[in-house]
């Protein structure tokens, strides 16, 4: 047997994970583009250093994102990556799928591209992992007849992405599914034709536990809720007693101490309870959201360049949520518009408002500042007045 | 031409029957064992979800075998998680053990559910990126054959969410993680003079740095970085392909804890510096791994049932957790970015480690 | 020509005997009523302490009548408190009622002890300041005499520490007061332009704006002020003398609520917006007495016992606070400072109100 | 009865309080920049503004600091205070008086001044409120004659203050009054004569208590603790019981959650203890802090003005403190150098080390880095590398 080209890729065909190695050679077998991908990372892997130059820009016709350029620093060594750019392809809103729509995918893949995917990329696209320039067009021709689309990229709205809510999990407040595919279907515009200051990602979480970390990752989080008291079954909460320590686990782990176990019959004061979702995840038999449900919206969110991550921040304590959305739409674009008027380039949402303070965003979105957007009210005493609160200046 | 704008695939069309049938009517859930669930409808009806593990970058004939098992027990339909893991959905529970033992004559590990380590989001890497200071698949391979066991089973206090991100743009948003891996770039960017004048706006690279190490040259039409002020973000070189900063010695790993994104019990969190530098070192990035196995293993024998990583440190106060992992802290751990200020110990309470 | 440097009276010689005897032997106390301490001494012998109130601006003729107090009942000692208050030291116990008695008639309040409200620290106000927005020593009598129950009493959850700075700088110190009572000027100041050539430097004029509202006009040699970057604080002021800020109709006082210095329990902690602005009313301020008594009122209602104000707001939830006093939230209590985004809610954890 | 020149202060000598318009207008009686202090501060209660003009540079022989500059804005109206200067006097440490020294500085201050005070200013001193510049000097004069000496103002260090500690306090864990007294021996020079570039505070308080509010109010603040474990005195704890409900107010109180309370005895896990004094402050005759005794050095703390307030930090967890207190004062020194070096003016401790970072500052002055130094680690990503931690650059 031949000496191995790829000795310290090698090494990770072995263990009990699976390999994304023994991937890539299963597509090198037929596709010459894996083959030189292939042989590249090896050289990474030597040379403890990447072998792509910054990208350059190329796409597909009308569009202006949805593809990220990347060429080979070595193409002598490596002519089948000279340029191996990856299409972001929407995935179906909860990243279901049926098999036929998923091998279409792969059919039309094999043809223009590497054979190598991520399933998926960290926004929630398909990735389609490499092609030439002179395959990107007729690529998304074909996916285009597939029935799919291209996702964001660039100064854009991104792919928006929601946990899978409604389709299985009984904590749904909102139904994230379909809010996401709203978004997704009103802002194709958005989406493929970058006209924002920088990108600009939605994402959508049916109750707190967020399962899509859209708190985290998305300038606009959409995360389910609820008023009123938590629903409890009385008996259902005795059949856990036997499993879980009630007391401990369920009652002292609560954030607002606001439950009460007496061995027989579980007391919420569901004033002082803020939702965290802790109670119910342990029992959930015995316990379900409240009746009135609807979601918070919070803004902001981002990773950490330039001026350090931010988590979103609470902007509409409550919302109700019902097809077509027209409240939550109106918001988005109040406050994109708002962005778009005001932002530098590459300034997101959050970073814009921690420039200009919150005070002058809420006046211009038109939302009223309510204490649930604070975990305080400020400690500096540098508080703008707005004028007409200010008698005429008599000095 | 190719229709545009027509948007993903309906996902109504994606669900499977029985799903359709029960849309937003669930009524509870049980995990029946790792990777299995069963979630029960108000109408009685059960939907059976089998968890599988994936390394995320497949091949076509890879998700081609997912297919063929999906149409062999879940009649075609499946899904993926947001954390890339694959899921088998099934409402015939007569399927359930055969689709598991298939899975594993093929080497699928079934699990990731409850107080387990499901799989690491993750990023590209040197596999598709320009600016990563390591690697991804590699060191997320790596890692998850040393704790593979905690994704078969879950016996951890509560689950640990793992992610790795190849450069400081964090596009695997590791922030907000319990342990987070992340690559940075140790030196400063130099900038090629000769092809910056080409390639580069000045001002959008100037504006570019965080901590303003950057200064124009107007006269030489290129830009100069203070390496005092520098602090190797790579914003520069993202901005400006002419500043490259990868630096084969110096580049490498730094490691994360205690962050979470749920609002269970504590508010959602970033992670906390825990280790400023490991070297790459591949292809199995021995130091990586045992510095993040380590801080399982401290946490899985500490922390009390359901605290996350973050929850358990803030219990125990992090000058504990230094002492329990024997961690050195070094003054990298002080934050001196715009708002250090905030995180500076502003009281006589503390614990003496 | 006098000695110079030679620094304060050593304090040994001013400490009571019953002290000298006891220093750094002390072995427990306890309040025996509001304003009364006795202290124990391992040696078994007892220090008392009566403390009464002061209005902290005295005449001479005031403190003579203090000393001549002290000289019947505590053979000449006694001490100020760190909140101004006068302690008369004794170790014979049978003075202690008569010196009280004798305290009441004339019309020296006793208390400040223990879960009471003790005197106001404050400053200059228009008595002898030049930035003042208001003045100190009438608001803390008008609300000293409201709310002077609390003081010759203990029957509040925790001690609860006002303060009263007249401007910004802050010479109360007022920034973490359970309740902080500040002046604020809310105009932009006014350079006179004739007068800042001469008695300004423009460089550390426009370096003394906390938002950068101040640009130095050098051909005039003068400043202008940025109307929409300016917050008021009266630094320029405070540097440049030809830049007046005081404003009779909209200079007035902001409420601050929750601030803590001790390390009990909780963490020292600063002072939060409450109340944004309310007018200055001479004689009396009542706007701001009522305000004050307001929020102690709902605080001795809602607190638990040994939760100070802070505690209490942090335990219930500021939602609550302002649902619980009728305080309007306004955009003005969202911070907007260079620290903002810590202070903004990143969570779905929070009550309706 | 004549009609008062004072109807609006006339009104604040009534009420239960003690009233400071009574003791002006006793002054009054005798004194006519008193008089005309109340009749000009009756104006300020008409007009709602302030009638002093900003402060000019006035002193004393030899100092730079000790005295405030006031000049009112109506000397027409009020000419007895067209100058109204105030000597900031020290306090004797502890705020500890004799009658005898007490009665000698009202002698000095009716012959000089208005004779009116504040006992004490909110920085520590003596506040002798407003004389004229002529007698600034004799008036220093007689002040020394009598014992006493100015404290601090302008850019110099000021008068430290401690709380009253082993004077009366059971809990002290340093000897306040002494570290306060000989570092304000020590420090005559800087606390008389401004050099630095700015105001420099510092407070010492024994326990953590802090009832010299140190952690607010100083740039180095110095706060007593201990190490090793609490003294419990059981029987004492039992004596308690009827009066304190121990579970509720002691355990459930405690911030670190380390006490169990089983009704006869109380348990401490001290190694978990952060050392808040809530439970000693509670049971003073049943616990008494561990017998190692030190302090905490922080610093930084100080005023919202420039760039809001901060809280001092931690920069020694433990030092133990003996005469004559070489290490402390090192490091004091070691700070105030680095301070002098690198601020700029009127910059604060605090600030300085915000903009140049805890990372700079720590190696400058030679203190190691500890966990006890933050809250929590960073969580921005932007660190820095020293030049010996990198290998040679081979890029
Ligand atoms: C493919 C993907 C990583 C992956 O392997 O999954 C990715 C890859 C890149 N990201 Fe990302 N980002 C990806 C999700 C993210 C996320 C996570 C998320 O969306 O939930 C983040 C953090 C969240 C956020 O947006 O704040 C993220 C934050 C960034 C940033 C920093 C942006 C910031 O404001 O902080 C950059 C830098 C930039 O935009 O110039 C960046 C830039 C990039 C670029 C385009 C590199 C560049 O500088 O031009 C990468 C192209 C890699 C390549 O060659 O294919 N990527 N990027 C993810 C997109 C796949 C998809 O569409 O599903
Ligand atoms: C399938 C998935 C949603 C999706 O649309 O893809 C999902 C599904 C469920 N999540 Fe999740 N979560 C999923 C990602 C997340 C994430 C996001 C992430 O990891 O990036 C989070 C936030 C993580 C964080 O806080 O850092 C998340 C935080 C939770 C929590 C809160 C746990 C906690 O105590 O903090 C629960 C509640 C629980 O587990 O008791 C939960 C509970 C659940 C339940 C039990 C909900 C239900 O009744 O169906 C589902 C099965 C959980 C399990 O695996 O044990 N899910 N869940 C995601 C699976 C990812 C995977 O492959 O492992
Ligand atoms: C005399 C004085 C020290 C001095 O050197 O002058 C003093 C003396 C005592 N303090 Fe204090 N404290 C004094 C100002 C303070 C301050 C500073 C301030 O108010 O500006 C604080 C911090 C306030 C804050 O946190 O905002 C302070 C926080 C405490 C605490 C912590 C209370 C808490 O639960 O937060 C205690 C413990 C207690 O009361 O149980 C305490 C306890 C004590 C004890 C019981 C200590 C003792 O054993 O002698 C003394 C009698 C307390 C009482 O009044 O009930 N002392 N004490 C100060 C009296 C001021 C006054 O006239 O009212
Ligand atoms: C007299 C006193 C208030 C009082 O009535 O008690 C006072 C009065 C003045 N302070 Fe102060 N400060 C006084 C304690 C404080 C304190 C409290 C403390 O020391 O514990 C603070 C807050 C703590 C701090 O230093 O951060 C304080 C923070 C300021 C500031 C803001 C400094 C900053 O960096 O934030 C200024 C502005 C300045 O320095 O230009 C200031 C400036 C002033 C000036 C000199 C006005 C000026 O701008 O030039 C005031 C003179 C008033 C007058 O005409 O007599 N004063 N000043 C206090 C000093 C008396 C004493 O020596 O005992
Ligand atoms: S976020 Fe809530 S509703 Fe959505 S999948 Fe997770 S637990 Fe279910
Ligand atoms: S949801 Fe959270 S806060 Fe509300 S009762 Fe349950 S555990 Fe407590
Ligand atoms: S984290 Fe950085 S290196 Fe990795 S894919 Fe994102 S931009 Fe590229
Ligand atoms: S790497 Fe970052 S810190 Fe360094 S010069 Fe570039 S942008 Fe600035
Ligand atoms: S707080 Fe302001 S106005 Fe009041 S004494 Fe201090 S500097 Fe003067
Ligand atoms: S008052 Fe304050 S904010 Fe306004 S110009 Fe002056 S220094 Fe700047
Ligand atoms: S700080 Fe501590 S030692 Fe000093 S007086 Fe207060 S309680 Fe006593
Ligand atoms: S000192 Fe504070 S932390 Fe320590 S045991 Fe007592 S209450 Fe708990």
């Amino acid at each position: 047997m031949a000496e191995s080209k790829t000795p310290l890729l090698d090494e990770l065909e072995t263990g009990k994970w699976p390999s994304f190695v023994k991937e890539m050679k299963q597509a090198a077998e037929k596709n010459p583009m894996a083959r030189d991908l292939l042989d590249q990372l090896e050289l990474s892997y030597k040379d403890k250093i990447g072998h792509w130059k910054h990208g350059g820009i190329v796409g597909v016709k009308g569009y202006g994102s949805g593809v990220i350029g990347r060429y080979s620093d070595r193409p002598d060594l490596f002519p089948n990556v000279q340029a191996f750019h990856t299409l972001r392809v929407n995935h179906p809103t909860g990243w279901f799928y049926k098999t036929d729509a998923l091998r279409n995918l792969c059919d039309v893949w094999d043809k223009h591209g590497s054979g190598l995917t991520n399933m998926h990329g960290s926004t929630g696209d398909a990735i389609l992992l490499g092609t030439r320039t002179e395959h990107l067009q007729s690529c998304f021709d074909d996916l285009s007849d597939a029935g799919f689309d291209l996702g964001g990229s660039g100064s854009a709205l991104r792919t928006p992405s929601a946990c899978v809510g409604p389709g299985r999990c009984e904590w749904a407040c909102i139904d994230s599914l379909d809010v996401c595919y709203n978004i997704t279907m009103s802002y194709q515009d958005k989406i493929h034709r970058p006209m924002f200051p920088y990108k600009f990602k939605i994402k959508v979480a049916a109750c707190s536990n967020d399962c899509v970390a859209s708190i985290a990752r998305s300038d606009l989080s959409i995360i389910g809720t609820w008023k009123g008291d938590i629903q409890i079954d009385q008996n259902e909460v005795l059949a856990y007693a036997p499993t879980i320590d009630i007391q401990k686990e369920v009652c002292d782990l609560c954030p607002t101490r606001c439950m009460e176990w007496n061995g027989k019959e579980l007391k919420i004061y569901n004033e002082d309870c803020n939702r965290c979702m802790h109670c119910i995840n342990l029992m959930p038999k015995a316990l379900r959201p409240g009746k009135e449900k609807g979601a918070t919206i919070l803004i902001g969110g981002k990773a950490p360049i330039l001026q350090g991550a931010l988590l979103s921040w609470v902007i509409v304590p409550f919302m109700k949520l019902e097809p077509p959305y027209t409240e939550l739409k109106d918001l988005i674009e109040r406050i994109q518009d708002w962005w778009d008027e005001n932002a530098k380039s590459r300034e997101r949402l959050g970073e814009l408002i921690k420039r200009l303070g919150m005070r002058v965003f809420l006046r211009a979105v038109g939302l009223p500042a309510v204490p649930q957007m604070v975990k305080a009210p400020r400690t500096n005493p540098y508080v703008f007045f707005w004028p007409e609160e200010i008698k005429k200046e008599v000095k | 031409m190719a229709k545009t704008d027509i948007g993903p695939p309906d996902y109504k069309t994606m669900l499977p029957p029985v799903i359709q049938r029960n849309y937003g009517k669930w009524r509870y859930h049980e995990i029946l064992k790792p990777g299995v669930l069963m979630h029960i409808a108000e109408s009685g009806e059960a939907l059976y979800t089998i968890r599988a593990g994936s390394p995320r970058l497949i091949s076509t004939d890879h998700i081609r075998e997912i297919c063929d098992m999906a149409d062999k027990y879940c009649d075609g339909y499946l899904r993926f998680t947001s954390r890339h893991n694959i899921e088998f959905l099934l409402d015939d529970k007569d399927k359930v053990e055969p689709l598991i033992a298939e899975l594993a004559t093929r080497n699928y590990p079934v699990g990731g559910t409850g107080h387990a380590i499901s799989n690491i989001v993750h990023t590209q890497g040197w596999v598709h990126c320009h600016t990563p200071a390591t690697d991804a698949s590699g060191p997320v391979k790596a890692l998850m054959d040393e704790i593979y066991d905690y994704f078969v089973t879950a016996t951890l206090p509560n689950h640990v969410r793992i992610a790795l991100a190849c450069c400081l743009n964090m596009c695997g948003a590791v922030h907000c993680s319990d342990i987070a891996i992340l690559g940075i770039h140790r030196t400063v960017p130099i900038p090629d003079n000769a092809r910056v004048p080409n390639v580069c706006e000045i001002p959008s690279t100037v504006a570019s740095c965080p901590t303003g190490a950057i200064r124009g040259d107007m006269k030489n039409k290129t830009v100069t970085v203070n390496p005092e002020k520098c602090m190797y973000c790579g914003n520069c070189y993202t901005v400006c392909p002419a500043m490259p900063i990868a630096d084969p010695e110096n580049d490498g790993i730094s490691i994360w804890v205690g962050g979470k994104v749920s609002n269970a019990r504590s508010a959602p969190k970033f992670s906390k510096l825990a280790i400023p530098f490991l070297p790459n070192n591949p292809p199995r990035w021995p130091e990586v791994v045992d510095a993040v196995k380590n801080i399982i293993e401290v946490y899985a024998n500490h922390a009390r049932k359901h605290e996350r990583v973050g929850e358990w440190i803030e219990r125990v106060g992090w000058e504990r957790f230094f002492t329990l992992t024997g961690i050195p802290f070094t003054d990298k751990h002080i934050d001196d970015f715009d708002m250090a200020t905030e995180t500076f110990r502003t009281s006589t309470q503390f614990k003496w480690g």
